[in-house]
């Protein structure tokens, strides 16, 4: 089938912060995006896992799919987001079905 | 709870399940006050009540912020970030109090739920305030931390209570009495296994000076709560619980402002300060202690 | 609860704790059916009464499709859609209303209960057919319908308070009845959160007209309701609860199925309509509404 | 419940919810079991029994995975994964078991909840052993098994109990004793649908001769357990309680080990028998048979 | 290592339709699938969240990795079912160890 | 903004086996970690499904991202652990920013 390059933009962040990431983000241009849960991890803050834990705590994995030349506003808008917290932002190359939606 | 927490074992009440229980005993909490407000009345010291719990919860935070300077090598914005806890209250420990005064048999306005949830958010302002942050996304902040559902569930059950009054109880007294000791119980045994937990992960930070702290606060802060409470009035159970609120330390609302508001602020330290010393200290020692403290200034 | 939605609060009753809750108000409520038929013994009744229901459930949709495409600008598949969540039920409502009969004194036939489950569907099927669905994955949406959950654990625990009677109620009668309400009450403040943000998100498509077909549609489906009770001879509160259901709109079975069978329908469209107005006027003017005429035709 | 989950219906209790009922019921059996001891004493009896679970969990393995090897073919890892399971036990049949128990008005002993931690682990070890598997991660695995929830949960509600005594129970019976049948109830209702659906998923490998395997090994490990219960001369219901945890067959604890220990064995193989076959068989005639036979024994 | 080539395609869907998704995958020779929850997410039918949500609501992510050659009929198959619905799909280049299994 | 090439390993692993991949990550050299939840998915050992589950039942998918050189060192260490288990690992092309974090 036919497909269209694009790029797949991954964010891990702090559960506080969604609300405030999505908005940088869909004010940035970007069409859609999709939000999965983040049980635990590790990294330079120590280990953490989300069992027994009450209130917004943890992370969430944003996950945006755009067309190449929108990466850079993308990132720009959620770096601003993320900047002074901690987390980590991935971009991946990736090909699309339906391009006329991104 | 706490040993095994120690040994990492793998029982931990399902997040979904805490998160229901939690909701549960801020709404029974909650329901309860509104019905005591029905039937006692409320007046002018419901007031007064209010206003010396917001004054408390914004005070204390600049009295924990310069003793943790001098004590410990805390940065400033770590400190702020603790002191923010230590303004703020932790809802179980109240309920833990409300539980003991009536094995105790000793009576409480229903109205200190009220104050309560108005002794949540004014530390948050104090903290930042005294880290030199007023810009920003403070309108969101405020979102989140008024609409935060501690806050809204506990002053929307009061307000439930009250209007449906003593009647309103009868009905769901099944639901709301009969299990409440049990469902405290085990959201107690859990949170001991979450505050073990944050133990084993918050090592190096908790120094000795730092360890002091967390238990030297709650009787500053309980015995500030006391001296408010005798000044207003307040019955010897108002006067407890108002010790305990203002002994108390957050664990919920509090960490979630922080993380928005103060990123740099390292979230284990005031954590495992508030939810590994101080609630502890409180449930054991701390609100037999300020009950008995109330008892004797108010007989 | 509405107030606190609108403006985006952080409450929310964990997906698995509502879930639960629901799963518990299903199983008590067909529990307490089934042991009602125990008591009371069913006869031709039950037939009559599962019939008149199937039909109300097939017939309605027609209806609320003929109106909805004459006062409104909906497209044909969106108006089939709405027109489906209408013609099946609503099981909170439902329960809310055997509450209603029970604080008031009336009683009601327990097998009430079947008729619930057996209107669910065939308004999905109704709809479909209105808009010439026929071909396609239809006995996978049928396994869809009839296995989803509220069927069959109604069936299933009525089924299993019919073969155990009273002695059985007598034993779990703690688990059942007493928390009963205290649930149903949490049940119903989470659904006005849900229902409320529901009314947040869809903002546009909700025109006067459709606003009011969600006030006018329960009336005339209970009306509906209330005639063919009476054709069957059922009580008066037989006759409220067919003509709850018959007014009530489905908000979890019929959104899934339509998202199955009709993906072009706009899903929030038919979601605030049944459950951002629907609802709660059910609950709160429709319901009592409902019994204060079933009395007066039946008394 | 079964006929439901055979046609895959949705009508899954959330895994959360699950999880928080199981750890009720381990706390409430716990505590139950701890308040007996405080009433009754324990003596010697006490240590006798845990003797007598501790080795009828280790050499149940190796009886049932001689026969497995000489009746079916299965490979040597996976009998020897089907055996762990059968040495160790099912805390819910033994809940089960309790109620049957007490409905019938049968004693017995509170430290058996002891007895039935004891029993979960050594099947473990024995089963490993058994399959030359005695190097690599052990200090982990057992880390793993004994902080598993259930041993840990058990042990220290069994304690709390033993603490508290009868005024603890008093305090806390609206939560532990009350909605106890009908947790336990709803809880079984969702287990047999967890096994209706390993049924679907294990077809090929459930031959004739290990389906009869899942029948006749609780009634060689029960005959077991009566006997080693006479020996120590435990009450009737005590006996009847060892005879079921001898008979039951683990499906949490022993097959998270299992995956972990011996992942080249087939877990839907064993868990199909334990959760499909001998469950079920279990708690419909299994236990009123043994409580029977230790009845005859005993009276 | 030794890695070889493969491509992991990942369909953000409707959880309603996770059975069919997943019948119509097996059915086209995709060796295997792994499915992750979804909390929440943004697109052209706007802003959703799980919170609070009943039912089989919301949408899902089914990972799914295979050999390049086997992407056409994947991808035909997951078009199939997702084609009348809301959803994404998007395929990246990646390696596998293992590669008998894919 | 300035992005610096990355790998982005998958690893799909039974949830029993989370802590020990974790630590075997962790002493390979890996900076950082993030654990997803797992719904079901199918392979060639059957279909399977988290709904009704008790215990830590299922699987997890552990997302690591790191420098290009450090992807040897961890899937050595990754294998180790996965060898004998089900499970799939799935390595991407990947940028980030902030590189001095991995
Ligand atoms: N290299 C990495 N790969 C994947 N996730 C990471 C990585 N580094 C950090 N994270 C995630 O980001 C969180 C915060 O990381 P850090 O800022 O390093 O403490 C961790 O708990 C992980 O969930
Ligand atoms: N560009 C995108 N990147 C990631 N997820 C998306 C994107 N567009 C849509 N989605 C997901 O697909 C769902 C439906 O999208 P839509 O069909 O645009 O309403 C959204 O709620 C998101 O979860
Ligand atoms: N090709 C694949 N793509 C994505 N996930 C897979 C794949 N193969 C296996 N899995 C996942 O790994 C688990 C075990 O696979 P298997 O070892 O093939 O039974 C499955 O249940 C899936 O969750
Ligand atoms: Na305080
Ligand atoms: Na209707
Ligand atoms: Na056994």
């Amino acid at each position: 089938m036919e497909t269209h390059a694009a790029k797949r933009v991954e964010i891990i962040i702090e559960a506080v912060m969604e609300g405030r990431l999505r908005d940088a983000l869909l004010s940035a241009g970007v069409t859609g995006l999709t939000v999965l849960p983040v049980l635990g991890g590790a990294g330079s803050s120590g280990v953490w896992s989300r069992e027994g834990q009450i209130g917004r705590a943890g992370m969430v994995a944003v996950v945006c799919i755009v067309r190449p030349e929108r990466v850079d506003p993308l990132l720009e808008a959620a770096f601003s987001v993320v900047e002074r917290h901690i987390g980590v932002i991935c971009i991946t190359d990736c090909e699309v079905l339906r391009a006329e939606r991104f | 709870g706490f040993g095994a927490a120690m040994a990492r074992s793998d029982l931990s009440v399902p997040e979904a399940a805490a998160k229901a229980m939690s909701l549960y005993l801020l709404f029974a909490i909650g329901f309860k006050g509104g019905v005591g407000v029905a039937e006692a009345g409320a007046g002018g010291q419901l007031v007064a009540a209010l206003l010396a719990g917001t004054v408390l919860s914004a005070a204390t935070p600049f009295l924990a912020f310069v003793i943790l300077l001098r004590i410990s090598t805390l940065s400033r914005i770590d400190a702020a970030a603790v002191a923010a806890h230590y303004g703020s209250i932790s809802v179980v420990t109240f309920v833990a109090g409300t539980t003991a005064l009536t094995a105790a048999g000793i009576a409480y306005e229903g109205f200190m739920v009220a104050v309560a949830a108005a002794m949540e958010a004014p530390a948050i302002l104090a903290a930042l305030w005294l880290v030199g942050k007023r810009e920003g996304d403070g309108a969101d902040l405020w979102r989140d931390v008024f609409l935060n559902g501690s806050i809204v569930l506990l002053v929307g059950s009061f307000g439930i209570g009250w209007v449906t009054g003593p009647s309103g109880l009868d009905q769901i007294s099944p639901f709301i009495v009969a299990p409440f000791a049990g469902v405290l119980c085990i959201f107690l045994l859990d949170m001991g296994l979450v505050a073990g937990r944050g133990f084993r992960d918050a090592g190096a930070a908790l120094t000795w000076p730092v360890l002091g702290f967390g238990i030297a606060m709650p009787l500053i802060g309980a015995s500030c709560g006391l001296a408010a409470a005798t000044a207003i009035g307040l019955s010897t159970g108002g006067a407890a619980l108002m010790a305990i609120l203002a002994g108390s330390a957050s664990y919920i609302a509090v960490p979630a402002a922080m993380r928005v508001a103060l990123p740099e602020a390292n979230p284990s330290i005031s954590l495992t300060m508030s939810l590994g010393v101080t609630f502890p200290f409180n449930l054991t020692l701390g609100v037999p202690l300020y009950i008995a403290a109330a008892a004797t200034i108010g007989g």
